[in-house]
């Protein structure tokens, strides 16, 4: 499988994503520029974390309208796997691919932790490798996590199975309802605050987030195998 | 030469986090009169003439990039400036 | 237009101008006599702001020249953006601290991030990628409403850049103390990787090969910054407000992968980053070590702002730009290659044979002065020293025990001192883990990184407990040095080399300068001694407040190598039933200690003292034990002795507890602050090797899984209270404070 | 109950990163019309009568926390607001 890490001007977390697939996961990846018109090649598309354009004015805001974006929209309407982490969430939130909208940590500081989540849908083309209901311990950097959406979009969240993961115990920021990520109804679009790519070994902590990847990977493999 | 001055606010029905913290900071202060803080953005856009009419332009312009019309109102004013 | 109010060479000199750009009337006699003539009003303002305190080290040089520069692993010392040491496999690190104390008192926030962006640049103008930073940081008491608003905003600005930019904020330390009140510390340390074949140096060589200006615009920033932080601060500081910089981490992060991948170009002659006085130092320190000119178009140069003055652009320290020098006739792939990070790149003049700065604009020549003159020849002090009274006063006070009634709640009550309370309040609001390298985070001795694709990894720390120095500047600069080292063994690392942040006084107090002295004095030998050179470094001279100076606070920066991950320990403890061990003699010390603070509220007396063989060896021993895989922990007693650090072992292990007994009188045995001692536990198959090994450990208890933390006193239980109760206090004094 | 509208903008030789990024991104979306961008803080404070002069409260609250005027200036107007 081979995977894109797109990388917008501000973009930090791009190497952490680079070599979780490419030493830990053992696939094929890529470093995508904010420019390129074209993504047909790859197979699955990340959206890295860091500060896109200094996260100015909102972030994610200005990094929705690059040259990539349009790219990113098809493939996401491909069905290709998409992932949005930090940054990338808050980017995927910007370009609508995701409903609902970023606001500040409540204590209004950025938070750097490790936290645990639970898996809320473990069926998911992201989620399939855990058991329901599993906790795991993914850190969290940033410091505008705290996810709003309206009731409305609540509840349809919810009735979707769209929530994939929520905070278990403490709720670090003030999200709605503890969400820590959601997917599209679709099922392939992800976007998480949560960084699995930092969860990939266990020297630094922890390798949890390492079966979010090899879930994407599994999925892909199934679903090539019965067109191939 | 045009001056826009653009006012970005938080929905009203959305919780906003930093003005409540300004407000308990002003209670500690001691100024106990304040009822409510609201914290949102002021832009001041310098434009040049615009082809299509000025406000089908700034219009646009806040509902695609200036605001998140998910949780963000705007309203603007628009100004003649002088030249420099 | 607004050089037509400049002031002609003529009034300058009458009206003595030129001492409110901070030179003195010697200087500037010095002056007309280099030029043979006057100088007018940008060449004042030239030398002005190179022969600051803060450009020339002109009353630090004569003290810097006593540091042990040298070492086999050294690859570059003192005098470039930063230090660089060996590491072996063709890779090495570089390294340097920095402080931004001035501005920070005025801005916090913006003076913290300018601070942190000014030592990145650093790093990566010598062609190193940095990987860390680090930072030091002062205050005075958490009380009043000033104090914390400079606190959390230092804090807030370091997190602010440090995370944009996206390099890991990994370590530091923060201390309180009422001699901070108006003038905080805030030192930025940056550590690089670096391949051999990529070292840059900042030169202007070349006759006819063309200057180029990289980065942000320029605006009217920060003009005479260098000299505003070679003043001591008063009441009217506000005044100084235009000195007050606004960082751009988006910016320098885009600067910075361009300059990396500059590097790699053969086009390149040499590189540096406009930091303080800006335009001017970059160009006449370039040409200056390259023994060439240079002469620059300032038409040229990119500005934000309208109407700049040669004068205003020379000064200007908007942050973000470099300069650099690189072979003529390839102007365009340089162009290229900043255009595709989005970022401005002009030639702006070119490399000359003259050995002079010349500056045109506007068509005219306005300034033209030899270049030496600014840069190596500035003027060098040799302040007068004298000891101070309290010196000789606290020298001749005996050693006693603070009295203390109920050492479970003193324990309680140092657990909440706020220089010993945990700094998660701090480093939770850095991302420490960015880059997926970081495998120590903050909150034990030293940070730890792995460096990818080896199977090594580096150490890092800042240290220097500024009581000490006041009691005693050479005991106090030893023992800086020695606690970096410690920090440095304890984490399983070599300790390689330091930098260093000397903030002091105003050196023209003879007081001052002896302090000064003393304590480059006393880190000049722990460096040698410990074979750990000072490979760069940084002077803050003038941190006063109305007449009122902060304690000597010669800052340490540390990095260490780690030769295998097998190596990387930490300071909590690992499992039930290990054995504890402390290695170290205790003696009766308390002048300076955090016990004596709680008690007397203030601090006198002598400082702990330091024997640099006994502790030279305990390093050596200590971390070969850990080499071989003998230590499960190893933490170093700092400031409120064994019990805090026994408590600080113990805390973040989710239930485990320790059980020691302890000699000698009580007080002494929980809270002296004797040096060059070590807290480790051991796994109880071990014993054997470990003792063998360690010959000076002495088992004072064990490990439990009782969740309590127990001391006893010639076997009286004088200690016996929840680790989760400890630990809140702990955990909880900053954020307490704040609120 | 009164309604004070408070503009924080940043200083005019200060730099503006944000207004910077913006307006690199609206030229980058077409709108070359686009001559320059700052952008500063809008905040609604809504007011019980005041002991003191409401513009003397105003004008402390701003200098003290509302404004960091090392860098930022502010204006205010005052509304008379309807009660809810
Ligand atoms: N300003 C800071 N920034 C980041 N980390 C910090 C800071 N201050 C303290 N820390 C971290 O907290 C831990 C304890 O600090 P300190 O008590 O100074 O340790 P030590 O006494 O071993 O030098 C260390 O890991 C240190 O890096
Ligand atoms: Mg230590």
């Amino acid at each position: 499988m081979k995977f894109a890490v797109i990388v917008f001007p501000g973009s930090n977390c791009d190497i952490d994503m680079y070599h979780a697939i490419k030493d830990e996961l053992g696939e094929e990846v890529e470093y995508v520029w904010h420019d390129a018109e074209d993504l047909s090649g790859y197979d699955g598309i990340l959206l890295p974390g860091g500060f896109s354009y200094g996260d100015y004015l909102r972030c994610g805001a200005i990094a929705r309208f690059s040259n990539v974006m349009k790219e990113v929209v098809k493939a996401a309407g491909e069905g290709k796997p998409v992932l949005g982490v930090c940054n990338g969430f808050q980017i995927l939130l910007e370009a609508g691919l995701l409903p609902g909208a970023m606001q500040r940590n409540t204590n209004l500081k950025f938070m750097c932790r490790t936290v645990g989540l639970r898996i809320e849908n473990n069926e998911t083309m992201f989620t399939n490798g855990f058991v329901p209901n599993e906790t795991i311990k993914i850190p969290i950097a940033h410091g505008e996590g705290n996810y709003y959406c309206d009731d409305e979009t609540y509840e349809q969240l919810k009735e979707n199975g769209q929530i994939a993961f929520t905070y278990a115990g403490t709720n670090p920021n003030g999200s709605r309802g503890d969400i820590a990520g959601i997917i599209n109804e679709k099922g392939n679009v992800l976007g998480m605050m949560p960084h699995p790519e930092r969860a990939v070994d266990a020297l630094l902590g922890s390798a949890d987030g390492l079966k979010l990847f090899q879930s994407i990977v599994k999925h892909w493999r199934d679903s090539n195998v019965v067109t191939a | 030469m045009m001056k826009v001055k653009i006012y970005v606010t938080l929905r009203e029905s959305v919780l906003d986090p930093q003005g409540t913290a300004v407000k308990s900071s002003l209670h500690a202060m001691n100024y106990t009169e304040v009822q409510d803080v609201r914290i949102g953005k002021y832009l001041e856009v310098t434009m040049e003439p615009t082809e299509r009419p000025l406000d089908e332009v700034v219009k646009e312009m806040c509902e695609k990039l200036l605001a998140n019309t998910v949780i963000e109102d705007f309203e603007y004013e628009v100004e003649e400036a002088v030249t420099r | 237009m607004s050089l037509l109010l400049e002031p002609t060479a003529e009034i300058i000199k009458e009206e003595k101008i030129y001492s409110q750009m901070g030179l003195t009337d010697e200087e500037f006699q010095m002056v007309e006599n280099i030029l043979g003539r006057l100088p007018n009003y940008t060449e004042t303002g030239l030398f002005s702001v190179m022969w600051s305190e803060h450009c020339s080290y002109k009353n630090s040089k004569p003290l810097l020249k006593k540091f042990p520069v040298t070492g086999e692993r050294v690859l570059q010392g003192p005098g470039e953006g930063a230090g660089i040491v060996d590491i072996g496999d063709g890779q090495a690190v570089a390294f340097k601290i920095e402080s931004h104390n001035h501005p920070s008192a005025i801005e916090p926030y913006q003076g913290a991030a300018t601070g942190v962006g000014g030592i990145i640049r650093d790093v990566f103008s010598m062609g190193a990628r940095p990987i860390a930073v680090l930072n030091s940081l002062r205050f005075g008491e958490l009380q009043t409403p000033r104090v914390k608003y400079l606190f959390e905003e230092v804090v807030a600005g370091i997190a602010g850049y440090g995370n944009c930019i996206g390099i890991p904020t990994v370590g530091g330390e923060v201390q309180f103390d009422a001699s901070y009140d108006g003038n905080p510390l805030v030192n930025a340390m940056c550590v690089g990787l670096i391949d051999h074949k990529d070292i840059q140096k900042g030169q202007a060589k070349g006759v006819g090969n063309t200057v180029m200006y990289v980065g942000a615009k320029t605006g009217r920033d920060g003009i005479h910054g260098a000299t505003f932080a070679s003043e001591e601060l008063s009441d009217s500081s506000d005044e100084k407000r235009p000195a007050v910089q606004v960082g751009d981490p988006f910016m320098e992060k885009l600067l910075l992968e361009a300059c990396l991948e500059l590097i790699k170009s053969d086009a390149l002659i040499g590189i540096q980053d406009m930091g303080a006085a800006g335009l001017t130092s970059s160009s006449a320190e370039m040409a200056s070590k390259a023994g060439s000119g240079i002469e620059m178009n300032l038409n040229l140069v990119p500005q934000r702002e309208t109407g700049m003055t040669a004068y205003e652009m020379m000064l200007s320290e908007s942050q973000e730009r470099m300069l650099i020098v690189i072979e003529k006739g390839r102007e365009q792939e340089i162009v290229d290659l900043f255009h595709k990070y989005d970022l401005d790149c002009v030639s702006v003049g070119h490399v000359t044979d003259d050995h002079n700065l010349r500056l045109l604009h506007n068509g005219e020549v306005v300034a033209d002065v030899p270049v030496d003159a600014l840069a190596e020849d500035a003027p060098v002090y040799y302040k007068p020293s004298s000891e101070p009274a309290y010196y000789r006063e606290f020298k001749a006070m005996e050693n006693v025990e603070p009295e203390v009634e109920n050492l479970e709640e003193t324990l309680n009550q140092l657990l909440q001192q706020p220089t010993i309370a945990s700094k998660e309040w701090v480093y939770d609001q850095y991302d420490y883990q960015v880059r997926t390298n970081t495998v120590v985070a903050p909150g034990s001795d030293a940070a730890v990184l792995r460096i990818r694709g080896t199977e090594k990894a580096l150490a890092m720390t800042t240290d220097c407990n500024s009581r000490y120095l006041y009691l005693d500047p050479e005991v106090g600069g030893k023992i800086a040095v020695a606690e970096a080292a410690r920090n440095i063994v304890c984490s399983g690392g070599i300790p390689l080399a330091i930098t260093d942040c000397l903030n002091f006084g105003n050196p023209e107090k003879p007081e001052i300068f002896w302090q000064m002295e003393k304590a480059v004095d006393g880190m000049s030998e722990a460096c040698r001694e410990l074979n750990t050179p000072v490979i760069g470094g940084n002077v803050s001279l003038y941190n006063e407040t109305n007449g009122t100076a902060v304690y000597p606070t010669p800052v340490v920066g540390m990095v260490g190598l780690i030769e295998n991950l097998s190596h990387i320990t930490t300071q909590a403890f690992k499992k039930a039933g290990d054995l504890v061990y402390l290695i170290g003699k205790t003696n009766t010390e308390f002048g300076g200690s955090e016990l004596q603070k709680l008690v007397h509220g203030r601090i006198f007396g002598q400082s702990p003292a330091l024997d640099l063989e006994t502790e030279k060896q305990r390093q050596q021993v200590l971390l070969q034990a850990i080499q071989q895989g003998l230590v499960q922990s190893a933490h170093d007693l700092a400031e409120g002795g064994l019990a805090v650090a026994l408590a600080e072992s113990v805390f973040g292990t989710n239930g485990l507890g320790v059980d020691v007994d302890t000699t000698g009188s009580a007080v002494t045995a929980l809270f002296s602050e004797t040096q060059s001692r070590f807290l480790v536990s051991v796994s109880a198959e071990q014993k054997e090797a470990f003792e063998a090994a360690v010959s000076d450990a002495v088992q004072i208890g064990t490990v439990t899984d009782s969740d309590t933390l127990v001391i006893r006193n010639e076997g009286n239980t004088v200690i016996q209270r929840s680790v989760k109760e400890y630990e809140k206090s702990w955990r909880g004094a900053i954020s307490c404070l704040l609120n």
